[in-house]
């Protein structure tokens, strides 16, 4: 459906940019999109923008059409999408609207011409997230917190567990990058760091089977479950509780965002890939004219476009010294003195 | 032998060409009665979509005319109905040719999936000749559905394994095997995106776009191979004696058989074929709308095949009709969900509502009855 | 559901009211067909009433009227005196109304005692208490004289023992008015003798009963008045002792007709079918030779393994022994098909489960043997018009009583149906013909027409093996005949001309068998 | 493979195949008796996401886990009934029927949780709870056995109970003789006063109130939330069973037991270095030769009497 959040043509007339916000999924996803959405949300009121969003939904078959059909209207001025699973439509769609500009989200579109844009998209700006880098993070401070048995209740077995929805790079550019992390940090990812997949017909939302992988995982002696598997970790919140253990978030930070008390203080950290963020800068950089279209854009932790989150369960839960440790860590990661290994 | 019941030409012959007359006129009138109701039933599944929207408490109005006159009102549109009823068509005539030797098979999904992977594999990897580059990955996608198909016909015809079972498991079992590949070996490198390489430009489908010049998104020259593939099935029941193989099969099994029929023979052709059209549906999402493999590229297609064929009634003709209908709504469907304000759950329960009306065939049978009772007193 | 009385009006007041009264009852059915036009009928109470008429008359749809299947679209019925109104089978039951179906109402994987008791089960809470339900049925068994194995799966048990469970489950519902359609259709002559003297006990305790048959022997046999029917229509009721069969075949019919069979002598020609030592399911070590020209009766007792034997020599089981040819083909190892192939024809016993695709068209059902050869098809594909002009020249050839090639199967009637299985078989010209139960539920009329059919084709030159239940009918029709007992061939007579019914019986029955030597002699 | 044997062989495996299996129990027994009465129910896919969101939701407002399993299993046997009354009165054929009802409530269950919560992906803002363990000493007490059914969900002994119910319920009540002969013979029970209709709508009732009660055990028993879509699938699962258990309880139980085991059989081999797409395939592979053996052998078993197993499905199709 299409939120208009104020009348377009008005705006239009009244020489709003007009931003219109093309999903390839539906909004509630409580992360990726939202996150986006929330960022793009305020650039109305700070920037003066209007924002139209399309929900495309999960079924594939309906995206091209619906680009198509978003594209084509004279109702924006910038057409925003995320996912790499749009770079194929934004390519085709750039040379055909040379007068619009699109902004694409976590996922590059070829900008030497080659294949894809024929205008080597110029008029795209794209970013990347460094999701590698924040989920070193995580894979670091998982390791330093089990094997300095920082975390009370545990059994003090160096394991931990990683749970992905299904096996795709983005997925895949955690899970790596989280091993990276475990392994500078001295731990033994072969053997340390568990990693299942939820698959099946609704991998993201199917939280029954992320509670039976997490309570698997637990029950092999994981002292901590990493859940990057949208509503099917939910269930690992749970299972968390359940076996008095800890667990990671990922996307938002879903300390704040639970609201059962018990499954919240489960959540050590939340690895963070920060959509809206970086949305409302391009936006903010639109405004000034330094947006930089043309070339691909990659957000990391020195962009804060990831990051992890530290707050009072953090505190509690983080001895100094790890925290510390991580600090350094996170230094050189945004320095680049330390490449962490990606999926893609 | 003294014969006393001779077919008394006086006594027989005029009831007999008043009872053929008879039977002409009601056949004739049975099929303008079904069109009228089936229209009727779909103007007030329609009606009653339009109710719900009010419910809701959104423009209904609106939302009507985006979902009726939407898919028409730009050409990519139309293009994009007719690609959809394209892969509907292939896919409810792939579901009907089981459905008429009465095998419930529902393992469309799984053979889109081997249609789309083979003839991918063919259309990226092998250099052919213009139009041998068109034809051999249409060969292979029909080849591997067939193939697919092949297995719960075997099991049934031969050991009599429940084949609605057969076919769902293999669906899984296919769909896991596809997403392996796809991630593992088959995607493009230096792609970010799990999609394999794209198809040669001359094995893509040829768009319709560039032959009337006008945009018309996806559609491609598979709409009229669809329209062939859906007269050779028609030609194939109708007038062949496979196909008559399969209507008897599919009518009485055990008069089949005792009338000299292949039984298991005939339903091992029937999965077989209806896998063929099926891996062919797969290679028109692979080579026409994709353009390469993707994941998920035909979740849940395979259940609106099924819905399809069954509104179709199993008849080559109707399976096109249907499908054609069926997919304006879905076309109007997102048109509604874009343009308006009706968001993409009410479309999903306005669509819901549309199949169980349209099925709901006794409908304005019971609408007429309870207008002639009220009539009558 | 109580059965809504219509306002009292006084229907008889002295006298007592008939068990059952319809005045004016017509039946349209949906598709236009007018089954039953302005019928009146009226049935004393315990008098056995004979309903005849010719096929697709509409005696099954009259009696579903009143049995409540099916709703009239014109026409009163009443009760024992009250106006009544079916809206169901359980309002007719209610009133004390059951009715035994020409195509029998079982459920397969029940038995006997289970389907006896369907709908009124024994037991308390909810629960059913099978025991109960057996000694029940066992119980009204032996009152009256219906002898069933209360325990035994209904699709285990024998057609005659089914008949006989549908007339108990009438019975423990409590009925008083008893319709029987068609009940002797398919039952042996020792069957048949037994469930009249049932139904004549039933009707001496006061039972009034409907009982529908194509046998005029029997009919004169049992009811006490005759109702025949004709396009929907009575015609007339008549007392049976006063009535003679051509009588009633003339009213049934519509003009003078003979009941006479004329046989021409048998001109028998060379072997065509030669049967070594053949044994399957329910058959052992079976020898027999039929001649071109010449009609060979099997006869026995419903069970004994006629049916398993000609679907042995149709190709539709595999036997386990033994060897069958057909002029010098070997088919024992051969499908239905290489059977056809090799010359056989076959009319199968039961019509509606083999014989035919009910929801096919008339056309359809008439090429199934021939669909993939010319006329029929050529080069892979069917040629329609030569398939319409096959079914018109069959239809009016066997007079079909349909009213286009491209109706379905299904709306024709019983006889009728069978018409159009006799002018398939007989039309493919067979060597050997296999005729099980030729005329089974076949009007009179029609009767004498498969009977004419049946010579010509012997006369043509076929070799046919007749296998019928009604004894009349095999030794009128055969040339040679054979009894089969137990699955064994316990008989053979090369000149039944003399042989009564009764004779025959002794062999079906067991109690006389001919000695191994004759039944083989000059089978080698 | 020795960790994994131990694992496979722990009584925490073993309790995991049990609460596993639990959808799978119930919703197959529910398209049992759908199918028994001669309706099939693909519908119970459906019902069981409108179990599972009605359960969440109305346990997260009115506060108590019994009020929204009570209203959950209801909205179960809603749905089906809503099939009784397409199929059985307005002549819909039953698979369409089925496919669009499971496409309604997919659409239905996710409007209702926006419109109420403003969230599109499920409940779990709402604290709604999930229906209690049952711990009961004795059971506890006994090796082995106890620790796996200790702890166990009031709905998996409900499944566990589940399957002795239904078998009495199909083959020693009243009701059930009605049932089945309506399912295997509709002319013959109408012709002795059963109301045909009202059997199958019973039946159908029955179906979706297990159905239900599956759904209800996904959002208030295996986690304690409702996601949109959260059966992923499992009403299918539970409708293979129903015809790989041979139409019967005994062995429409096995078979949603083994699908129940097989897939924590997955859960466990995942971290094994196989692809996961392989390893979750595994069941279906198995579920596929099961199939083809136990028909083989069927086969085999009457091959003396050679008529064979009938070949046709039951006859939902219309041709025209
Ligand atoms: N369900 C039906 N649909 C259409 N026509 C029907 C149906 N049932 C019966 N008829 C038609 O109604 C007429 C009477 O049928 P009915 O079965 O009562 O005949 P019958 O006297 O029992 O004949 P038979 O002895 O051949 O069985 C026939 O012409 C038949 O074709
Ligand atoms: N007159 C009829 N002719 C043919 N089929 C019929 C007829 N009446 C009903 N049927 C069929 O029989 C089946 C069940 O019949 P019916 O509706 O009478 O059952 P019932 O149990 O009496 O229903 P209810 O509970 O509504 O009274 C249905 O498939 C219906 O289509
Ligand atoms: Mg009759
Ligand atoms: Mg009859």
């Amino acid at each position: 459906g299409v939120s208009t959040d104020s009348d377009s043509t008005e705006s239009g007339k009244s020489g709003k940019l007009r931003i219109k916000f093309v999903i390839n999924g539906n909004l509630g996803d409580r992360s990726f999109f939202d996150s986006a959405y929330a960022g793009l949300k305020k650039t109305e009121k700070d920037l003066g923008y209007s924002l139209k969003v399309v929900e495309l939904g999960s079924d594939r078959t309906k995206w091209s059409s619906g680009f198509e059909d978003a594209a084509s209207g004279d109702d924006y001025d910038v057409l925003a999408a995320g996912t790499v699973d749009t770079v194929g439509f934004i390519s085709k769609l750039a040379p055909e609207y040379p007068d619009k500009k699109f902004w694409l989200f976590d996922g590059s579109v070829d900008y030497t011409g080659r294949s894809g844009c024929s205008n080597k998209c110029a008029n795209v700006y794209s970013v990347t997230f460094k999701q590698n880098e924040a989920a070193y993070l995580a894979g670091f401070l998982a390791d330093k917190l089990v094997a300095a048995k920082a975390l009370p209740g545990g059994a003090g077995n160096e394991k931990v567990g990683v749970i992905g929805g299904v096996q795709i790079p983005v997925i895949e550019d955690f899970v790596v990058g989280f091993k990276a992390g475990f392994k500078a940090a001295g731990g033994n990812p072969s053997s340390g760091v568990l990693v299942q997949y939820v698959g099946g017909d609704n991998p993201f939302g199917d939280p029954a089977k992320g509670k039976q992988i997490a309570s698997a995982m637990y029950g092999q002696g994981a002292e901590l479950v990493w859940p990057v598997a949208g509503s099917s970790g939910l269930g690992a919140f749970e299972s968390a509780v359940a076996a008095k253990r800890y667990t990671f978030g990922v996307d938002s930070d879903q300390f704040k965002t639970l609201t059962d008390a018990s499954q919240r203080q489960t959540v050590v950290t939340s690895i963070l890939k920060n959509a809206g963020n970086a949305l409302y800068l391009a936006a903010k950089a639109n405004k000034a004219g330094t947006l930089a279209y043309g070339k691909p854009a990659a957000v990391g932790l020195a962009e804060n476009g990831v990051g992890y989150v530290d707050n009072t369960n953090f505190d509690k839960l983080v001895p100094a010294a790890v925290r510390t440790e991580l600090e350094a860590q996170a230094a050189k990661v945004k320095s680049g003195a330390v490449k962490v290994p990606s999926a893609f | 032998m003294t014969s006393t019941l001779e077919p008394a030409a006086e006594q027989q012959g005029r009831p007999e060409t008043q009872g053929r007359r008879e039977f002409l006129a009601t056949r004739r009138r049975t099929v303008v009665v079904e069109l009228t109701m089936t229209v009727l039933t779909v103007a007030v599944a329609v009606l009653i979509a339009f109710l719900v929207v009010l419910a809701t408490g959104k423009d209904a109005g609106g939302a009507l005319d985006a979902l009726l006159t939407g898919p028409l009102e730009r050409t990519p549109r139309i293009g994009r109905w007719l690609a959809d009823a394209t892969t509907l068509s292939l896919l409810g005539l792939s579901v009907a040719i089981p459905f008429r030797a009465r095998q419930i098979s529902l393992g469309a999904e799984g053979q889109v999936y081997a249609g789309a992977l083979a003839s991918a594999l063919v259309a990226i990897n092998l250099h052919l000749p213009p139009v041998a580059a068109v034809l051999v990955p249409l060969g292979a996608a029909a080849l591997a559905g067939g193939a697919l198909g092949a297995v719960p016909g075997v099991m049934k015809a031969r050991l009599g394994a429940n084949e609605i079972v057969a076919t769902l498991m293999l669906n899984a079992v296919v769909v896991r095997v596809f997403d392996y590949l796809l991630t593992d070996h088959l995607k493009a490198p230096g792609s970010s995106a799990v999609q394999s390489a794209p198809v040669r430009p001359d094995s893509a489908l040829p768009l319709l776009s560039d032959f009337f010049q006008v945009p018309l998104d996806q559609a491609n020259i598979g709409l009229f191979g669809m329209l062939a593939v859906a007269a050779a099935v028609w030609f194939l029941l109708a007038r062949t004696p496979l196909g008559y193989r399969i209507r008897i099969t599919g009518s009485n099994p055990d008069f089949a058989r005792y009338g000299g029929l292949d039984v298991p023979r005939t339903i091992e052709w029937s999965f077989v074929i209806g896998g063929a059209l099926a891996g062919l549906a797969g290679a028109h999402l692979a080579l026409g709308i994709y353009g390469g493999l993707q994941p998920d590229m035909a979740g849940g297609l395979a259940f609106e095949g099924i819905v399809v064929a069954l509104l179709g009634r199993n008849n080559p003709v109707g399976v096109v009709a249907a499908a054609l209908l069926y997919s304006y709504l879905r076309v109007g469907g997102d048109v509604m969900e874009q343009q308006t304000d009706v968001g993409s759950d009410a479309v999903t329960i306005i669509q819901a509502v549309i199949v169980l009306l349209v099925t709901a065939r006794a409908l304005p049978e019971l609408v007429k009855r309870y207008l002639a009772r009220r009539e009558a007193r | 559901m109580e059965p809504t009385e219509e306002t009292g009006e006084p229907v008889a007041t002295d006298t007592a009211p008939p068990a059952l009264e319809a005045v004016g009852l017509g039946k349209t059915y949906p598709n236009g067909t007018r089954a039953v036009s302005d019928v009146d009928l009226s049935v004393p109470r315990g008098e056995i009433r004979a309903i005849v008429g010719q096929n697709g008359a509409g005696k099954s749809t009259l009696m579903k009227l009143l049995y409540g299947l099916e709703q009239p679209s014109a026409g009163q019925l009443s009760v024992h005196g009250r106006r009544v109104r079916f809206s169901g089978p359980q309002d007719a039951i209610a009133l004390g109304v059951g009715m035994v179906h020409q195509n029998l109402m079982l459920v397969p994987s029940f038995t006997v005692a289970e389907n006896a008791v369907l709908g009124v089960e024994p037991g308390r809470a909810g629960r059913v208490d099978r025991a109960a339900a057996a000694e029940r049925t066992a119980a009204l068994a032996e009152q009256s004289g219906l002898a069933v194995d209360p325990t035994a799966r209904v699709d285990t048990v024998s057609v005659g023992m089914r008949q006989r469970a549908e007339i108990l489950k009438a019975l423990h519902r409590g009925a008083r008015i008893l319709i029987l359609d068609e009940p002797t259709a398919v039952l042996t002559p020792q069957e048949t003798t037994d469930l009249f003297t049932a139904v004549r006990r039933l009707r001496d305790s006061g039972m009034t009963v409907l009982f529908i048959s194509h046998k005029l022997k029997e009919v004169r046999e049992i009811s006490d008045r005759v109702t025949v029917m004709r396009a929907g229509s009575v015609i007339g009721t008549v007392r049976t002792e006063e009535s003679t069969p051509a009588q009633l075949a003339s009213m049934m019919v519509g003009r003078e007709m003979s009941l006479d069979v004329a046989k021409p002598p048998a001109r028998p020609g060379a072997r065509v079918l030669r049967v070594r030592g053949l044994s399957g399911p329910a058959v052992h070590g079976v020898s027999l030779d039929i001649a071109a020209g010449e009609i060979v009766g099997l006869a026995g007792v419903e069970g004994n393994g006629q049916t398993e034997l000609v679907e042995l020599l149709a190709g539709l089981r595999r036997p386990t022994a033994g060897s069958v040819t057909v002029d010098d083909t070997d088919v024992t190892h051969l499908d239905a098909a290489g059977h056809r192939r090799a010359g056989i024809a076959h009319v199968p016993e039961d019509r509606l489960s083999n014989g035919a695709a009910l929801d096919r068209s008339i056309a359809d059902n008439l090429i199934v043997d021939r669909h993939d050869r010319p006329p029929v098809a050529r080069r892979g594909i069917l040629r329609t018009r030569r398939i319409r002009e096959l079914a018109e020249d069959l239809i009016s050839r066997y007079a079909i009583r349909a009213p286009h090639p491209d109706a379905a199967a299904g709306a024709l009637s019983g006889g009728n149906l069978q018409k159009v299985v006799v002018a398939r078989e007989l039309s493919a010209k067979p060597r050997l013909l296999l005729a099980a139960q030729l005329t089974r539920g076949v009007d009179i009329g029609a009767m004498h027409f498969m009977y004419e059919r049946l010579l010509e084709a012997r006369d043509a030159g076929a070799a046919v093996l007749l296998v019928s239940a009604d004894l009349g009918e095999l030794l009128a029709l055969s040339d040679r005949l054979l009894v089969i007992k137990d699955g064994r061939l316990v008989a053979r007579f090369d000149d039944p001309a003399g042989l009564t019914e009764e004779a025959t019986g002794l062999y079906m029955l067991g109690v006389e068998r001919h000695p191994d030597e004759r039944i083989t002699a000059g089978v080698r | 493979m020795g960790p994994v044997l131990d694992v496979v062989l722990s009584t925490g495996f073993l309790a995991a195949i049990l609460g596993v299996s639990t959808p799978y129990v119930l919703a197959a027994l529910g398209g049992l008796l759908a199918e028994r009465a001669g309706v099939p129910n693909i519908a119970l896919e459906g019902s069981m996401l409108s179990a599972a969101c009605t359960g969440a939701l109305v346990a997260g407002y009115s506060g108590s886990v019994w009020a929204g399993a009570v209203c959950g299993i209801a909205a179960g046997a809603l749905l089906a009934l809503l099939l009784g009354v397409l199929h059985l009165y307005l002549g819909a054929d039953a698979i369409i029927a089925g496919i669009g009802l499971n496409l309604l409530a997919a659409g239905a269950t996710s409007y209702t949780v926006f419109a109420l919560l403003g969230d599109k992906g499920g409940t779990s803002r709402l604290h709604s709870g999930a229906l209690p363990s049952v711990r009961l000493p004795l059971i506890e007490d006994i090796p082995g056995v106890g620790a796996v059914l200790s702890g166990q969900n009031v709905l998996t002994w409900a499944a566990l109970a589940a399957t002795p119910v239904v078998a009495w319920l199909l083959y020693r009540t009243r009701f059930g003789f009605h049932l089945r002969a309506v399912g295997e013979h509709p002319e013959a029970a109408r012709s002795v006063g059963i109301h045909v209709h009202r059997v199958q709508f019973r039946a159908l009732a029955l179906s979706g109130a297990l159905a239900g009660a599956a759904g209800v055990f996904l959002s208030m028993g295996a986690v304690s939330f409702f996601v949109t879509g959260m059966t992923a699938g499992r009403g299918y699962i539970a409708l293979a069973a129903v015809f790989l258990g041979a139409l019967r309880p005994c062995g429409v139980f096995l078979a949603a037991l083994g699908f129940g085991t097989a897939e924590a059989l997955a859960v466990q081999l995942g971290n094994l270095d196989v692809p996961s797409q392989l390893v979750s395939a595994i069941p279906y592979v198995f579920t596929l030769l099961a199939l083809a053996f136990f028909a083989w052998r069927r086969r085999r078993a009457s091959r003396t009497d050679a008529a064979p197993a009938p070949l046709a499905g039951p006859a939902v199709l219309e041709s025209p």
